[in-house]
């Protein structure tokens, strides 16, 4: 095959390889006995008893992971993967399972709340190949990013004061604040509001339907408000369950407007802000600019 | 292969060639000052000082660069000592290329004869005068091939520095590769812009060498 | 005292998982190291070859293998290969590759260095006493030169080590990662355990290599 | 007179267009010591290392026990069994002991029985007083003990002919008469030997013929007493002339 | 009698508690030409580097022209001017052509005017035939020339007294001659010196005394005829013995 393994090929093989974050709490992470924990790995695993194959774990950088689909060394990315217009050329993006948009943190003693007016000196800590990283590029050129390659290095790079602030998914900056003290999320939403969806390589297309089909009926027993429940709870608490969680591959906004789930996710988006933006504080108003 | 895009981003990789020979060429100046200090500490068996560059040698040479670098990058804050990430590139390099330089220049120091030392003090020859007239051009000298592939070695280690968020080629090309998916293209640029860097070096090194070694004094 | 990381070190398996971690950084030098040494042989002989091509092919691999930083030698395997070629490699398939090609470069410039420095009397008084060309080599050359080769393929060992560290940029998990996964999980819990655990991979690298180069330091002396 | 045992005729041997040896002929009987003397860079270590085909010749013939022997030779091993040779430096492998050194050759060259070759390699030990260094390795012996190791391996092999070429050169003058007393009791035991070395009373003292070589060319072939005492050419005058001192300290006595 | 340029007395030396030299007293006077002879090990280059300070020493005194020399002298580097030395190993700085070399010492050290030493140079370049080697580099000497060289360069310091330490003894026996020639050249032009020789027939030329030493003590002092015509210990007896050989030739002769 092109650099894939179709649905029957992983089957026949009795393994499947799925890319996931080993660094990122409460995502995708490894835990003190060395097994892989997280919102994500906890789909994955499910993905694979479905399936009926073992599931090998590969560890994935942000940068890395389209590379890792184009490449073959692995059949999924299940690693918080924001769906965007550039990557759909490169991959396939199934249904989406969360919501994300991008949030920017930074130290209680100077809170960032706006990308305007930038301190040319000050740094911004970006991960690299990480959507924030891509809007930054675009729209906020002038801003110095720094560019870390793992989730562990730009966290730590933080908490050492090396940049002023750190650009990321608001979800996983929310649960830095929550986890860590004398942080705040002065940006809460910066951009499109996006979604996270698993991605196979481009043209897996059977093993691209199943995950859908595998979404869907996922859906009808409310698998990923589960998910949340078992992973995501300890650190957002149960306010954020409903605006985090996309179930059954159906965003608010595609439930709305009834659209068809097999239709390419990204195209809705837009739409889909405005609804979002209104069903909470802590993901505030998108600007109009986003990047789609 | 897409040529626009080599183009496009050519001048970004000769920003970050620019970063790493500064950072490179930094650290290599300081490891050679940290050296020759070690060097002349073990070559005068100075007390108790000797001992601690011994450890020095040891710790340095036998860890990689990369654990050295996030130890004191990422290690060193959380009891209170920060430094910025070019700062702790050329420390981390120092403290590397240190021990090498270091054992080049006293493998140099101890390569001369002791009847050296001896034939210029019997000539009336104080301490001082002996080492700069005597020991330490001979020394330098056959130094100069250990010392030439050390610089080669330093620069070739400063790929590391991506790891501390430091725009040097290597991480140029794993950026571009996360930002536009042109593996090719991004690998294509990093090999040339090293073979630019490092082949001129590799290459003086050889002719050095060559010279010292088939031709030695009065070539 | 804040905590430096010394609990989260002991907790679970965590010190066993970094050790594990060291472990795969073992494994693939050792084997890069052992198919290296025939290989460098095969190459340091082939080099002493006269014909003029195979000599300009040779030094082009092994001037490339040379000046590229072997971190740019392994995103060329991994990345580089797979989209050439089209094959699926794993990273640490990929890893035992480059080291093979690294070491089996810098092997060959040892095998000749070890030859070149057998003394030219040493051929000759074993071909006065009647033994021949194999039996010279067999008897006199080979023993002699792999004293001076096992020093410095030990050696070689302990360079593969530390490089090893430089694979977790494609994506083995191995010491360096392991330490950050095991400070991420643990973020809340201990947030300075990055000195700690840092430092402890510091260590153990230091403590897998000083032994072999002490080694190698020793057998260098004794056979000198 | 007895047989022919070594038979060189008119020999030359070049470096590129460099003429070393021209055409030099020469014959040693069994038994005979054969002393070689000249200045430095006449060829004479060139002539050892050609009678042991160590180097290819350019013309002439050299035989042994009346074989011809070249690098073409086909049983170049075998006739080089016939040749013991022993070198200035210090040429024992150093990876292997004393014993080892001796054994290698005869058991896996004349594949002989090993008791049998240690019995005789420890007799012959013995008589150069080195029996108890059997199992040390070359690097614990000083140069005399070294080279006296190095001619019982030679001999070991039993050769028919020894070649020894400046064996004490680089040695002290004690070790270097504990050599030269080994070489002695080879003769007096009627060893052929062929001797290159500066050593000018040791040579009077154990050759039957000195050869004095220049520019490669055999210049004298005599007896020692001649040529030490009346050397018939103006050149080994002077090359004798070198070991000969006059006294210089009574004039400077006098201006005292 | 001259006036005693270099007086020992009572020199006790040891490394840690082996001790190699026990008791040494010898006095050298202006003029005189001293060979100090004796097996190997025991101890002459330990005692001429001690009379320049080069070793530390645990007993008894040194005195050149009149003044103490040890490693604490505090004029230590005056003093050593006055002692010129050479040693066996070719101890030129390779980095420094041969008139540098020369001219090293005193221009950085006597910081004489460069010209005037220069010339000087050249004239003792001239007289030991190697003026037209000013330019070459040590490594393309032969090993004769170079140890010429460095007596010249000891020479131009304009020493009282020239320590030799075996100077021949890595040479081959022509460059042996070209060196003994420059030695025998010095003598009789009166230098104070002190050879270290294994080369008995030169040191009888040359000396006006002979001293034997053995296991660091004086056991002979006499003047070379006495010596080496009767030398007065079984010692000294059995050392000459090394240098005589008796024919063996004869009995060989007669088996065959
Ligand atoms: N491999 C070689 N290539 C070119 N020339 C050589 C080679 N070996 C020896 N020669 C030259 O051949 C000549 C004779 O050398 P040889 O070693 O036989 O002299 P020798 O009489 O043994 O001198 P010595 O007393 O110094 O040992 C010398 O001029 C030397 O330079
Ligand atoms: N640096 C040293 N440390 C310990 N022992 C030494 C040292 N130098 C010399 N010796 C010992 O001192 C003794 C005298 O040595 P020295 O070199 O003076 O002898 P020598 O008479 O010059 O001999 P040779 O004729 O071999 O040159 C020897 O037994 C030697 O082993
Ligand atoms: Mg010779
Ligand atoms: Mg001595």
């Amino acid at each position: 095959a092109d650099g894939f393994r179709t649905l029957d090929e992983i089957k026949e093989d009795g393994t499947i390889n799925i890319g996931v974050f080993s660094d990122k709490n409460p995502f995708g992470y490894v835990d003190e006995n060395g097994d892989y924990q997280g919102y994500d790995v906890y789909f994955a695993n499910r993905l694979g008893e479905d399936l009926g194959v073992d599931i090998n774990f590969v560890s994935t950088e942000a940068a890395n992971r389209i590379e890792y689909l184009q490449t073959g060394k692995v059949d999924v990315i299940l690693a918080n993967f924001t769906v965007t217009p550039e990557r759909a050329e490169e991959v396939d993006f199934a249904l989406p399972y969360m919501n994300v948009a991008l949030g920017v943190i930074s130290p209680d003693s100077n809170v960032i709340d706006s990308l305007d007016n930038w301190n040319p000196d000050d740094q911004m800590i970006v991960i690299s190949g990480t959507t924030a990283e891509t809007y930054l590029t675009q729209n906020y050129p002038d801003i110095p990013l720094q560019k870390y390659d793992s989730y562990a290095t730009a966290k730590n790079a933080l908490e050492n004061g090396n940049g002023v602030a750190w650009a990321n998914d608001n979800t996983e900056v929310i649960a830095f604040a929550k986890q860590n003290e004398g942080y705040t999320v002065g940006i809460p939403s910066l951009g499109s509001a996006d979604t996270i969806a698993p991605a196979v390589t481009k043209g897996n297309d059977t093993l691209l339907d199943w995950i859908n089909e595998e979404i869907q009926t996922l859906g009808e027993e409310n698998f990923f408000h589960a998910d949340y429940e078992a992973t995501l709870l300890d650190t957002y608490g149960a306010d954020y369950e409903d605006e985090l969680v996309v179930e059954g591959g159906v965003t608010s906004a595609d439930a709305e407007a009834d659209s068809e789930a097999e239709s390419e996710t990204v195209a809705d988006e837009t739409e889909a802000e405005s609804e979002t933006a209104a069903e909470t504080e802590a993901v505030a108003e998108t600007e109009s600019e986003t990047a789609a | 292969m897409n040529w626009e895009f080599i183009m496009k981003y050519l001048p970004l990789y000769e920003k970050a060639a620019v970063l790493t020979v500064r950072i490179g060429l930094m650290g290599v100046v300081i490891a050679i000052i940290v050296g020759l200090i070690c060097a002349a500490i073990q070559y005068y068996k100075v007390p108790v000082l000797k001992h601690i560059v011994g450890i020095y040698i040891e710790l340095s040479r036998n860890t990689p660069l990369l654990v050295q670098l996030f130890f004191i990058y990422y290690g060193l804050p959380k009891v209170g000592i920060r430094t910025q990430a070019d700062v702790c590139g050329v420390i981390g390099l120092a403290f590397l290329g240190g021990s090498y330089m270091a054992e080049a220049f006293r493998s140099g120091l101890e390569a001369i004869e002791p009847i050296q030392a001896e034939s210029a003090m019997s000539l009336g020859m104080n301490r001082y005068q002996m080492m700069r007239y005597v020991i330490l051009p001979q020394a330098m000298s056959i130094s100069v091939p250990a010392f030439m592939a050390n610089v080669i070695f330093l620069l070739k280690e400063t790929s590391v520095f991506s790891a501390i968020s430091l725009m040097d080629l290597m991480f140029t090309a794993k950026d571009l590769i996360g930002l536009y998916y042109k593996t090719t293209e991004s690998l294509f640029l990093l090999v040339v812009f090293y073979l630019i860097i490092l082949l001129p070096i590799s290459i003086l090194g050889s002719i050095l060498e060559r010279r010292l070694r088939y031709a030695g004094f009065g070539a | 005292m804040p905590d430096l990381g010394l609990e989260v070190l002991l907790k679970g398996k965590n010190m066993m998982r970094l050790i594990g971690g060291l472990g795969i950084a073992l494994k693939i030098s050792l084997i890069s190291v052992v198919v290296s040494i025939p290989l460098g042989i095969l190459l340091g002989a082939l080099m002493t070859w006269k014909n003029p091509i195979t000599k300009a092919i040779l030094r082009l691999y092994l001037e490339f293998i040379r000046i590229m930083p072997q971190m740019v030698l392994l995103f060329l395997v991994y990345f580089g290969s797979t989209r050439a070629f089209g094959w699926d490699l794993s990273g640490e398939t990929a890893s035992i590759i480059v080291f093979i090609l690294w070491g089996t470069a810098e092997m060959s410039d040892l095998v000749r260095g070890a030859l070149s420095s057998i003394p030219k009397h040493q051929y000759e008084s074993s071909e006065a006493l009647g033994l021949s060309k194999v039996q010279t080599y067999l008897y006199i050359i080979i023993p002699q030169t792999l004293r001076r080769l096992i020093p410095l393929s030990i050696n070689l060992i302990t360079r593969m080590i530390k490089t090893t560290s430089l694979i977790l940029m494609i994506g083995v998990v191995e010491v360096l990662k392991v330490a950050q996964q095991i400070i991420e999980a643990n973020r809340m819990a201990s947030p300075n355990a990055a000195f700690g655990i840092y430092l402890a991979v510091f260590l153990l690298y230091f403590l897998a290599c000083w032994p072999i180069s002490m080694l190698a330091k020793y057998l260098e002396k004794r056979w000198k | 007179m007895a047989e022919e045992l070594l038979k060189i005729e008119h020999l030359t041997k070049k470096f590129e267009d460099n003429m070393i040896l021209d055409d030099v002929s020469l014959t040693v009987h069994r038994g005979e010591v054969i002393v070689v003397v000249g200045p430095s860079g006449c060829g004479k270590s060139t002539m050892l290392r050609c009678i042991n085909a160590l180097e290819p010749i350019q013309g002439g013939t050299i035989e042994i026990d009346g074989q011809q022997i070249s690098q073409k030779s086909k049983n170049l091993t075998e006739l080089r069994q016939k040749v013991g040779m022993v070198f200035q430096s210090y040429e024992l492998f150093p990876h292997l002991t004393v014993l080892n050194n001796i054994l290698l050759a005869p058991t896996k060259v004349q594949k002989r029985e090993k008791e049998e070759v240690k019995k005789e390699a420890m007799e012959l030990l013995d008589r150069v007083g080195l029996k108890e260094k059997a199992d040390s390795f070359p690097r614990q012996l000083s140069g005399g003990q070294k080279q006296r190791v190095a001619i019982v391996r030679a001999l070991c092999m039993h050769p028919e002919i020894l070649l020894f070429d400046e064996v004490t050169a680089a040695l002290d003058p004690e070790m270097v008469r504990e050599v030269l007393d080994v070489m002695l009791q080879l003769a007096q035991q009627g060893k052929t030997m062929v001797i290159v070395t500066h050593e000018m009373q040791f040579a009077r003292a154990i050759a039957d013929r000195v050869i004095f070589l220049e520019g490669g060319k055999i210049v004298e072939d005599a007896d020692p007493d001649t040529f030490f005492d009346h050397p018939q050419t103006e050149r080994a005058k002077q090359f004798l002339n070198v070991f000969t001192f006059e006294n210089v300290k009574h004039k400077t006595a006098e201006e005292n």
